[in-house]
C-alpha cells in the first residue's frame, strides 16, 4: 500500500482522444464528400460557426457540472443581442455594456431562484425563457422598439477575420474559453463547482457557500450566452427575435458529448469544445450532401446516439466498469 | 407505537399533498375562468379534446421519469404517431381505422421498449438518448407524411372526441389508460420495480429489481402513451402535421406538467394523477388570460412566471413539510 | 478436512477494477452451523468478496461452491434463491418507497418479517412510512430481518454492527447465534475484533487480496489476527490518554450554554479546552446527532448558544463554524465526500472553499501529499474516491480537515467500519492534535475508545447531558449504565 | 356541434350592430416572429382606423392545429364578432371554423388558406412567391448558371407552395440548376450558418433563391469575402437596405405584406356590415429590384424598424390606416 503522490493534472483522458479521433473522421469524411472542405476557407468557416455554440455550451457546461440545466440559455443570447443592436446608437461599448447586462440579470434571476429558493433548475429556465419570449416579443413593439442592426464594431467581431483562416470570434473564445478551462482546473471556483455537482450535501458541510458558487455559475452561464448572442448577432449583421433558438438542444448536445454528466460532478470543458466541433463539422456535413430534409434528422439523430456511445464504451473501457 | 403511526399517516399525508395542492390550485383556476369567461360544457370539451394528446404524453413523461429516466423525444413520438397513423387512416372505414389504431399502439410500445433497450444496454444516459431518438422520429414522420395531410374516419374522431358538446368520451379515454398504468404501477411488482429503479438504482439492483426489465417496461409504457397520443392528435385534428415544432414544445410541456404535477425529477416519488391536472391547469392559464383581455404576448411572460411559482410554492411547502 | 459437505466454498477467486486488484486468489470455506468471521483490513478485498459471493459481481476467475454444489450467481435475487442472502454494507432499503413496498420488491413475507422483528425485540415501525424516513440503524434492523426472512442457509452481514448502537449489535449476535442453533451458516465481517471473540467459530483473514490465515477463534487470539491482517506492519502504541486531572486546564476552545434545538435536543451546556479530548457517549438518539449538527452549523439553535474561544456562533451555516475552526467529520461517508472526484480533490476542499481564485498548486500539493502519507491513504484508486475501499474514504473525510486546519474538530463515530491498524492511527492522530493545544470532540459508539482515547467523556441521554466523568475512571459497565439514565449527573460528579 | 349553446354577447346580436362595437378576434400560432406580430399589429390598426369596431382579443401562442383549434374555441366563446386567423394547417381547423360559422362569426384566413368553405381567404399569393422570384433570378442569370434554393420550414403549407411556384419558373429555363436544396426552418442565424457551409462548398454558387431568410445570406458573402452572387428575399427591412447600399450586390425583394391582417380586418368589417366580399382575395406580389423598382425600395425603407420588418406596411386600396398607427401598434382602446 505505497503512497502514490497526488497528481496535478489528470491523467490524459483517453475518450477525449476518441472524440478528436471522431472529429478527425469527420473532416475526413467532409473533404471525401466535398474537395472544397480542407482548405483555409473553411477551416475559418468551421471556427465561425463552432464559437458562439462553443460559449453557449461552456455556459450550459458549468450548469451541468453543478447538477442543474439552463434552458433559457437561447432565450439570454437572443435577448442581448436584440438588446445591443437596439441600442446601438448609444455608441458600440455602451450597447454591447447594455446586452451584456441584460444577461447578467437574467442569469441572477435563474441562479437565485435556482440556488436560494431550489426552483428546481429546469423548470426555472423553461420558465425564464418563456418569460424572455414574452419580454421581448412586447418590448419589440414598444420598448425595444427600432432598427436592430449590429454596431460595425459588433458585425466585425461576430464575421471578421483577423488574418488568414482566423476569425475575430475566435479571438474572443480563446480568452473566455481560456479562462473556462483555467478557471475549472485550477481555481477554488472550479473545484466546488465539481464539488457541489458531485455531492451538495458534502460541500455544504465542508464550508462551502453553495448558493453563492451556483449563483455565479448560472450568471457566468448567462454572460456566456450574451456573448455568444451578440457575436451571432455580429455575423448575420442583424438581430430577430428567434437569434439563437436553434443553439439550446445542440448547447445540451455538445456538453454531453463531451462527456460531462447531466447528472453533475464530472466531465469539463475541454470535452465540450470537441462535441461543439463535431456537431458544426457533422451540421457543415449534412448541409453539404443534398439529402432529404428527413434522412438529414434520421441521419443526426443516429449520429449523436453513436458518438455518446463510443463515449461512454471508452470512458469505461477505462474505468472497468460493467 | 402510537406515535409511529402517526409519523406515517404524516408522511402518507405528506406524500399525497402535492396532488391535493395541485387540484386545488386546478379547481382555482376553474373558478376563475368560470367567473371571467364562462366554463360551460363547450368550455370543458374545448379542454379535454384539445388537451388529450398532451395529457397521454404527460403520463408517459410521468411513468418515464418515475423510473428515473425523462424521456426528450416524448413529442416526437407523438407526431411521428400522428403521422403514420393519418396517412394509414385516410378514407379507410372506421373499422379499418380502429386496427390501425391498435397496431399504432402496440408499435409505440415497441418503438418504447426498443429506446428503453438501447438506453440500458449502451449506458448512455437517457437526456441524451431520447434526444438522439427525437431526431429520428421526426425525420421518420417527414418521411412518411412530408407535408400535413392525411385523415381519419369520422367515427374515428367521435369515438375519441365525442359528439356535440360531449366531453365524457376523452375523459374516459384518458382515465381508462391513466388508471391501467396506475394499476401497473402501484400494484405490480413490474410496476414497483419501476419506482425503485427511479428511487435508488444500486439499491434496486441490490434488491433483485431487473434493472432491465423495469427501464425496458417503463419506456414501453411510455411509448405506447406516445402512441395514444398521436392518435388522439390525429383524431383531434383529422390529420397528420410532420412539423417538429410541435412535438419540442408538447415535450418540454410534458416535462414541465410532470413536475408541476408532483413527480421528482430524480426518479422514484409521485403519481399520475397531479401531472394531468397539471396539464389542464396549464391549458387553462392562457384561456384566462385571453378571457381577461391581458396582452397574450405578456401570456407567455405570465405563464413562466406562474410556473416557476408553483414549483416554488410546493418546493418551499415540502421542505417545511420534512423539517417537522 | 472436507469431510463435511461445506456451506460455502471458494477457490482463487480473483478480481480486479481496471488496474486496481481487489482479489488476488481467495479459498474461503464456511461450514454448515458455524460464524464465520472474514475479517481484514481496510481495502482488503471483503466487500468485494462478498459482492461476487452474492451475485453482484462477477469473478474474474475462481470458483464457487454453495452446499457442494458449484455456481455462478447472476443477480443477489438468484444467489437469495440458492440461500445465500446478503446484508450488505451499505443499506439496501429503497429510501422512496414504504417498508411494505420495499418488501413486495423482494417477495418478502411482512409477517415473516415483523416475526423476525419481534423476536429481536424491536419495535416494528409503520410498514407504511417510506424507508427513507427511519433511523439508520432501524433500517440496518430491517435489512436484517428481511435477509432472515428468507431463511437463509448462509446468511452474510457486511459490517452490519458499524452503523450499530451496542445494544442493537447485541440483537444481531443473538440472531447470529440463533441461526447457527437452527443449522445456518453467517459470514461475519466485521472491525471490531471483540465482536470475533464474542461470537465467532472461525476466522479468516484477508490481506492485499488473498486469504493469509484461516484459524478457530478460540485458539487464536487477538494479537494472532491482528497480526495476519497487517503483516509486516506494526500496530502504532497509542499514547496513553491524557492526564488523569478530572478537571482540564487548557483554554476554554468551544462553550456550549443552554442548548436546545426545539426538538430533541434540551439544555446542554459544557466545555471543550485546548489540549482536551471530550467523548461522547449515548445510545442510539439521545440528541448526539443534533448536537453534532449544530455544533456545525448545519442546524439553528432554538435555544441557548455557542460560543468558539469567546465568540458566539450563529449558526446559520456550516461555513461560519468552519471559519470559526469548527470542523466536521460526518459518521455517513455519503456526507463527507465527493465521489466522483479525486483524493487530491477531497482533500483540498477546505482550501477551495476558502479562495474562489487560483489555487496555490504547490502549497495544496505539499498539504495534500503530506496529509496522504501521515494518513497512509491507499491511492491506487485515488482518480474517484468512490472507488477507495470503506475504511480509505472515511480518512480522506478526516484528512480533509488535516488539510484545512481547524482549532476543534467534531467527529461523528470515526472509527466505524475502520480496520484495527487504521484506529490505532487514528487514535495517536487524536491525541497529537490534542497535544497541538487544540480540542476534539467525539461522538463513539464503540464505548470501548472512551478510555483509550478520551480525557473526559458526557453522556447523553433524552437529548440531556447526563452526566460527565473522567475517561480514566471510564469503563464500559459505568458508560453503559449513564448511557441508559440509570446514573444520574449529580452521583457521577 | 355545438351550435345549440348561445353565448352572451355572441352573434345573435352581431349582424345588426351599430358603429364601433364589433369585436375582433385573433388567432396566431407562432411567437415571437416578427413578421407575425406585425401581422397582429396590423390587425389592431386596421380596426382602431375602421372605428367600427371596439375591442380586438388576441389568442397568440407557439403550437400546431391542436393549440389553434383550442385558441379559436376559446375565441368562440368570448363572443367575438369575427376572428382573423393565420392558419397552421388548410384542413385541420375546418370543423371548429364551421361551429363559428353557425354562430354567425366571420372567419377570414389570413396568410394562408383554408379549405372550409364558410370561412373568407386573404392571402398573399405563395405560388406566385416563389414563381415570380424564380423567375427574376433566371433574368438576372441569363438563363444559366447554378442555383441554391433555401426553403422554409419542411412540411408547411406555404413552403411547398413557394417550392411548388419557383421550380415550376425554374423548368423554363433548362440551363439553371438548382445545385443545392435546404431547409432553413425561417431561421435567420440558421440560414446565414447554412449560407457560409454551401458558399465554402466546392460547388459554385450563381444564385440564391430564398423563402425569405435572406439579408443573413446576403451578410455571409461578405463574412467569407466573397464576390455577391444575386439573391432573391422578401420584403424585409433590412434586405430591401441591401439591395439599396450594398455595393456589388443585385438582389429582388418579392413582397409578403404582413399587412394582410389589416387587409384580413377590412374584408371582415365589410363582411359585418352586410356588403358582398369575395370568398378569396390574392394579393399578388410585387417584385422589387433596383433597377425596375428604385421609388418603391426608397419609400418602404424604414431605418427606424428592426431588420426582419416587413416592408410593405399599407396593401392599397384595402387597408386604411396610417404606418404610424401601425407601428404604434394599438387596438381601439388601448
Ligand atoms: N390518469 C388518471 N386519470 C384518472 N384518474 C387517475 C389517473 N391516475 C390516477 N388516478 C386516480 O387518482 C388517484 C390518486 O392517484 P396517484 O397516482 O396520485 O396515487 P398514488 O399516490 O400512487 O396512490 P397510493 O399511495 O395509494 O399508492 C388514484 O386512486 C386513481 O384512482
Ligand atoms: N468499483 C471499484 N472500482 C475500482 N476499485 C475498487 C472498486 N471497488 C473497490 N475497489 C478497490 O478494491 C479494493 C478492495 O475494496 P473492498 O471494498 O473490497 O475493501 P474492503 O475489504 O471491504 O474494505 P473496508 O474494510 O474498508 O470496507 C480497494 O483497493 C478498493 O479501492
Ligand atoms: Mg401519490
Ligand atoms: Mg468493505
Amino acid at each position: 500500500m505505497t503512497a502514490v503522490r497526488a497528481r496535478d493534472w489528470p491523467k490524459v483522458d483517453r475518450s477525449l482522444l476518441v472524440l478528436v479521433g471522431v472529429l478527425a473522421a469527420l473532416v475526413l469524411a467532409n473533404g471525401v464528400i466535398d474537395q472544397g472542405f480542407l482548405s483555409a476557407a473553411q477551416l475559418r468557416n468551421t471556427l465561425l460557426v463552432t464559437v458562439p455554440l462553443a460559449l453557449i455550451a461552456g455556459g450550459q457546461t458549468l450548469c451541468m457540472l453543478t447538477g442543474g440545466i439552463d434552458l433559457s440559455v437561447a432565450m439570454t443570447a437572443t435577448a442581448a443581442a436584440y438588446v445591443t443592436g437596439v441600442r446601438a446608437a448609444d455608441g458600440t461599448a455602451l450597447a454591447i455594456l447594455e446586452g451584456l447586462a441584460v444577461g447578467l440579470v437574467i442569469g441572477l434571476v435563474n441562479g437565485v431562484a435556482i440556488a436560494v429558493f431550489r426552483v428546481n433548475a429546469l423548470i426555472m429556465t423553461l420558465g425564464m425563457s418563456a418569460i424572455l419570449t414574452g419580454l421581448l416579443t412586447v418590448g419589440s413593439q414598444t420598448f425595444l422598439k427600432g432598427a436592430t442592426r449590429m454596431p460595425e464594431f459588433v458585425r466585425e467581431l461576430g464575421g471578421g477575420t483577423i488574418v488568414g483562416p482566423i476569425p475575430w470570434n475566435l479571438l474572443v473564445w480563446l480568452l473566455l474559453g481560456g479562462l473556462l478551462i483555467f478557471g475549472l482546473r485550477r481555481t477554488g471556483l472550479g473545484r466546488l463547482i465539481y464539488a457541489i455537482g458531485g455531492n451538495r450535501r458534502a460541500a455544504r458541510l465542508a464550508g462551502v457557500r453553495v448558493a453563492s458558487v451556483e449563483v455565479a455559475v448560472y450568471v457566468a452561464c448567462a454572460l456566456l450566452a450574451a456573448v455568444a448572442g451578440i457575436l451571432i448577432g455580429g455575423r448575420g449583421g442583424s438581430v430577430d427575435l428567434q437569434l439563437a433558438g436553434s443553439y439550446l438542444l445542440p448547447s445540451v448536445a455538445a456538453a454531453v458529448i463531451g462527456g460531462t454528466s447531466i447528472l453533475g460532478g464530472s466531465g469539463g470543458y475541454t470535452g465540450t469544445i470537441l462535441g461543439a466541433l463535431i456537431l458544426s463539422v457533422l451540421d457543415t456535413m449534412l448541409n453539404v450532401l443534398n439529402v432529404d430534409e428527413a434522412v438529414k434528422q434520421v441521419l443526426y439523430g443516429t449520429i449523436v446516439l453513436v458518438l455518446a456511445w463510443v463515449y461512454i464504451r471508452t470512458s469505461r473501457a477505462r474505468t472497468g466498469d460493467r | 407505537m402510537q406515535a409511529t403511526t402517526m409519523a406515517a399517516t404524516g408522511s402518507m399525508a405528506r406524500r399525497q399533498a402535492w396532488t391535493g395542492a395541485t387540484l386545488l390550485a386546478f379547481l382555482l383556476l376553474v373558478a376563475v375562468k368560470a367567473q371571467s369567461g364562462g366554463f360551460d360544457s363547450f368550455e370543458i370539451q374545448t379542454m379535454v379534446t384539445s388537451t388529450l394528446a398532451l395529457g397521454y404524453l404527460t403520463l408517459a413523461q410521468g411513468v418515464i421519469v418515475i423510473g428515473g429516466g425523462i424521456d426528450l423525444s416524448v413529442g416526437a413520438q407523438m407526431v411521428l404517431f400522428n403521422c403514420l397513423s393519418a396517412r394509414l387512416m385516410e378514407g379507410r372505414s372506421f373499422g379499418t381505422c380502429l386496427l390501425i389504431a391498435a397496431g399504432a399502439t402496440l408499435a409505440g410500445a415497441l418503438l418504447g421498449a426498443l429506446t428503453g433497450l438501447v438506453i440500458a444496454r449502451s449506458g448512455v444516459p437517457d437526456i441524451i438518448v431520447t434526444l438522439a431518438t427525437g431526431f429520428v422520429w421526426s425525420g421518420l414522420a417527414l418521411f412518411v407524411l412530408p407535408t400535413p395531410g392525411g385523415g381519419t374516419a369520422l367515427e374515428f374522431q367521435t369515438l375519441v372526441l365525442g359528439s356535440g358538446t360531449e366531453f365524457w368520451p376523452p375523459l374516459v379515454g384518458l382515465a381508462v389508460p391513466g388508471l391501467i398504468i396506475w394499476y401497473v404501477l402501484r400494484r405490480t411488482s413490474a410496476g414497483l420495480g419501476i419506482y425503485a429503479l427511479g428511487s435508488d438504482r444500486q439499491a434496486a439492483f441490490l434488491a433483485g429489481v431487473p434493472a432491465l426489465r423495469a427501464q425496458v417496461t417503463a419506456y414501453a409504457i411510455g411509448g405506447l402513451l406516445c402512441a395514444l397520443g398521436g392518435l388522439a392528435a390525429t383524431a383531434f385534428t383529422g390529420g397528420g402535421d410532420p412539423r417538429a415544432t410541435a412535438g419540442m414544445t408538447a415535450t418540454l410541456t410534458s416535462v414541465a406538467a410532470v413536475v408541476l404535477g408532483g413527480i421528482a425529477l430524480t426518479g422514484g416519488v409521485g403519481g399520475l394523477l397531479g401531472p394531468v391536472v397539471a396539464v389542464w391547469s396549464l391549458y387553462l392559464i392562457p384561456a384566462i388570460m385571453l378571457a381577461r383581455g391581458v396582452d397574450p404576448a405578456y401570456g407567455e411572460a405570465v405563464k413562466g412566471v406562474v410556473i416557476v411559482l408553483v414549483v416554488l410554492i410546493g418546493g418551499l411547502l415540502r421542505r417545511n413539510g420534512r423539517k417537522t | 478436512m472436507g469431510e463435511t459437505r461445506e456451506a460455502l466454498r471458494t477457490r482463487a477467486v480473483a478480481k480486479r477494477y481496471g488496474p486496481v486488484v481487489a482479489l488476488r486468489s481467495v479459498d474461503l470455506s464456511v461450514r454448515p452451523g458455524e460464524i464465520h468471521a472474514l475479517l481484514g483490513a481496510n481495502g482488503a478485498g471483503k466487500s468485494t468478496l462478498v459482492k461476487i459471493l452474492t451475485g453482484v459481481l462477477a469473478p474474474d476467475s475462481g470458483e464457487i461452491e454453495v452446499g457442494g454444489r458449484p455456481v455462478a450467481f447472476r443477480s443477489p435475487a438468484d444467489a437469495r434463491r440458492h440461500g445465500v442472502t446478503p446484508v450488505f454494507q451499505d443499506p439496501a432499503l429503497l429510501p422512496d418507497l414504504t417498508v411494505a413496498e420495499n418488501l413486495r420488491l423482494t417477495g418478502t413475507g411482512a409477517a415473516d418479517v415483523l416475526e423476525r422483528l419481534r423476536e429481536m425485540d424491536l419495535t416494528p415501525p409503520d410498514f407504511r412510512t417510506p424507508a427513507g424516513e427511519l433511523p439508520l440503524p432501524l433500517l440496518r434492523m430491517l435489512d436484517l430481518a428481511r435477509a432472515l426472512a428468507h431463511r437463509p442457509a448462509l446468511l452474510v452481514l457486511d459490517e452490519i454492527t458499524a452503523a450499530l448502537p451496542s445494544d442493537y449489535a447485541e440483537r444481531v449476535f443473538a440472531v447470529m447465534r440463533r441461526t447457527r442453533e437452527a443449522g445456518g451458516s453467517v459470514l461475519f465481517i466485521t472491525h471490531r475484533l471483540l465482536e470475533v471473540q464474542e461470537v465467532c467459530d472461525r476466522a479468516t483473514v484477508l490481506r492485499d487480496g488473498r486469504d493469509v490465515d484461516t484459524h478457530v477463534v478460540a485458539e487464536g487470539g487477538e494479537d494472532r489476527i491482528v497480526a495476519a491482517m497487517l503483516g509486516d506492519k506494526a500496530v502504532g502504541a497509542v499514547p496513553a490518554a491524557g492526564s488523569t486531572a478530572a478537571r482540564p486546564t487548557g483554554e476554554k476552545l468551544l462553550e456550549v450554554t443552554d442548548l436546545g434545538d426545539g426538538g430533541r435536543l434540551k439544555d446542554v451546556s459544557f466545555a471543550l479546552h485546548a489540549g482536551e479530548v471530550l467523548g461522547v457517549v449515548a445510545l442510539e438518539g439521545q440528541g448526539q446527532d443534533e448536537l453534532f449538527e449544530l455544533l456545525a452549523g448545519d442546524r439553528r439553535a432554538a435555544s441557548g448558544e455557542v460560543a468558539v474561544r469567546g465568540r458566539r456562533l450563529a449558526g446559520r451555516h456550516p461555513r461560519e463554524a468552519v471559519r470559526h475552526g469548527v470542523a466536521l467529520v460526518p459518521s455517513d461517508r455519503q456526507e463527507a465526500l465527493l465521489p466522483m472526484r479525486s483524493v487530491r480533490e477531497n482533500l483540498a476542499l477546505p482550501l477551495s472553499g476558502r479562495r474562489w481564485g487560483p489555487i496555490r498548486l504547490n502549497e495544496e500539493r505539499r498539504k495534500v501529499g503530506a496529509v496522504i502519507e501521515r494518513l497512509e491513504i491507499d491511492t491506487r484508486a485515488q482518480d474517484e474516491v468512490r472507488r477507495l475501499s470503506g475504511g480509505n474514504q472515511q480518512k480522506v473525510a478526516i484528512g480533509r480537515w488535516l488539510v484545512g486546519g481547524f482549532d476543534v474538530l467534531l467527529c461523528f463515530d470515526l472509527t466505524r467500519g475502520i480496520d484495527v491498524g487504521t484506529k490505532h492511527q487514528i487514535y495517536a492522530l487524536l491525541r497529537s492534535i490534542a497535544e497541538d493545544g487544540r480540542g476534539v470532540l467525539m461522538f463513539t459508539s464503540e464505548l470501548r475508545e472512551v478510555p483509550m482515547v478520551c480525557d473526559r467523556a458526557l453522556v447523553m441521554y433524552g437529548g440531556r447531558v447526563a452526566g460527565e466523568l473522567p475517561a480514566a475512571e471510564a469503563d464500559e459497565g459505568m458508560l453503559l449504565n449513564a448511557a441508559h439514565g440509570l446514573t444520574r449527573a449529580e452521583e457521577v460528579g | 356541434g355545438g351550435g345549440d349553446t348561445t353565448t352572451p354577447g355572441g352573434a345573435a346580436t352581431g349582424q345588426g350592430q351599430q358603429q364601433s362595437s364589433f369585436v375582433i378576434g385573433v388567432s396566431n400560432t407562432l411567437v415571437g416572429n416578427g413578421w407575425r406580430e406585425e401581422m397582429i399589429c396590423s390587425v389592431k390598426a386596421e380596426s382602431l382606423a375602421s372605428g367600427k369596431v371596439s375591442k380586438v382579443i388576441v389568442a397568440n401562442r407557439n403550437g400546431g392545429p391542436t393549440e389553434q383549434i383550442a385558441d379559436l374555441r376559446q375565441l368562440i366563446s368570448q363572443g367575438v364578432n369575427a376572428i382573423i386567423v393565420n392558419p397552421s394547417d388548410p384542413d385541420k381547423l375546418n370543423p371548429v371554423i364551421k361551429q363559428a360559422k353557425d354562430r354567425g362569426i366571420v372567419v377570414v384566413a389570413v396568410d394562408q388558406a383554408v379549405s372550409a368553405p364558410e370561412a373568407l381567404v386573404v392571402a398573399n399569393d405563395q405560388v406566385a412567391y416563389g414563381r415570380l422570384g424564380g423567375e427574376w433570378l433566371a433574368k438576372t442569370l441569363e438563363g444559366k448558371g447554378n442555383v441554391v434554393e433555401m426553403r422554409g420550414i419542411a412540411g408547411a403549407p406555404a413552403d411547398n407552395d413557394r417550392h411548388k411556384g419557383f421550380t415550376e419558373a425554374l423548368s423554363k429555363y433548362p440551363d439553371i440548376k438548382i445545385v443545392k436544396e435546404v431547409f432553413t426552418g425561417w431561421d435567420y442565424s440558421k440560414g446565414g450558418q447554412q449560407a457560409l457551409d454551401l458558399l465554402n462548398s466546392s460547388t459554385a454558387v450563381d444564385g440564391i433563391w430564398t423563402s425569405g431568410i435572406d439579408y443573413t445570406v446576403v451578410n455571409a458573402f461578405k463574412t467569407l469575402g466573397k464576390p455577391y452572387a444575386p439573391v432573391v428575399g422578401a420584403d424585409n427591412n433590412e434586405f430591401i437596405n441591401q439591395i439599396k447600399s450594398v455595393d456589388g450586390f443585385t438582389g429582388a425583394a418579392v413582397t409578403n405584406p404582413a399587412a394582410i391582417g389589416g387587409v384580413g380586418t377590412a374584408v371582415a368589417l365589410d363582411a359585418l356590415s352586410g356588403e358582398q366580399v369575395p370568398r378569396e382575395t390574392f394579393l399578388t406580389p410585387e417584385v422589387w429590384d433596383l433597377a425596375t423598382s428604385k421609388d418603391k425600395l426608397d419609400a418602404n425603407y424604414f431605418p427606424d424598424r428592426e431588420a426582419t420588418f416587413s416592408a410593405r406596411v399599407t396593401v392599397e386600396p384595402h387597408t386604411s390606416y396610417t404606418p404610424e398607427q401601425l407601428f404604434a401598434c394599438k387596438g381601439p382602446g388601448e
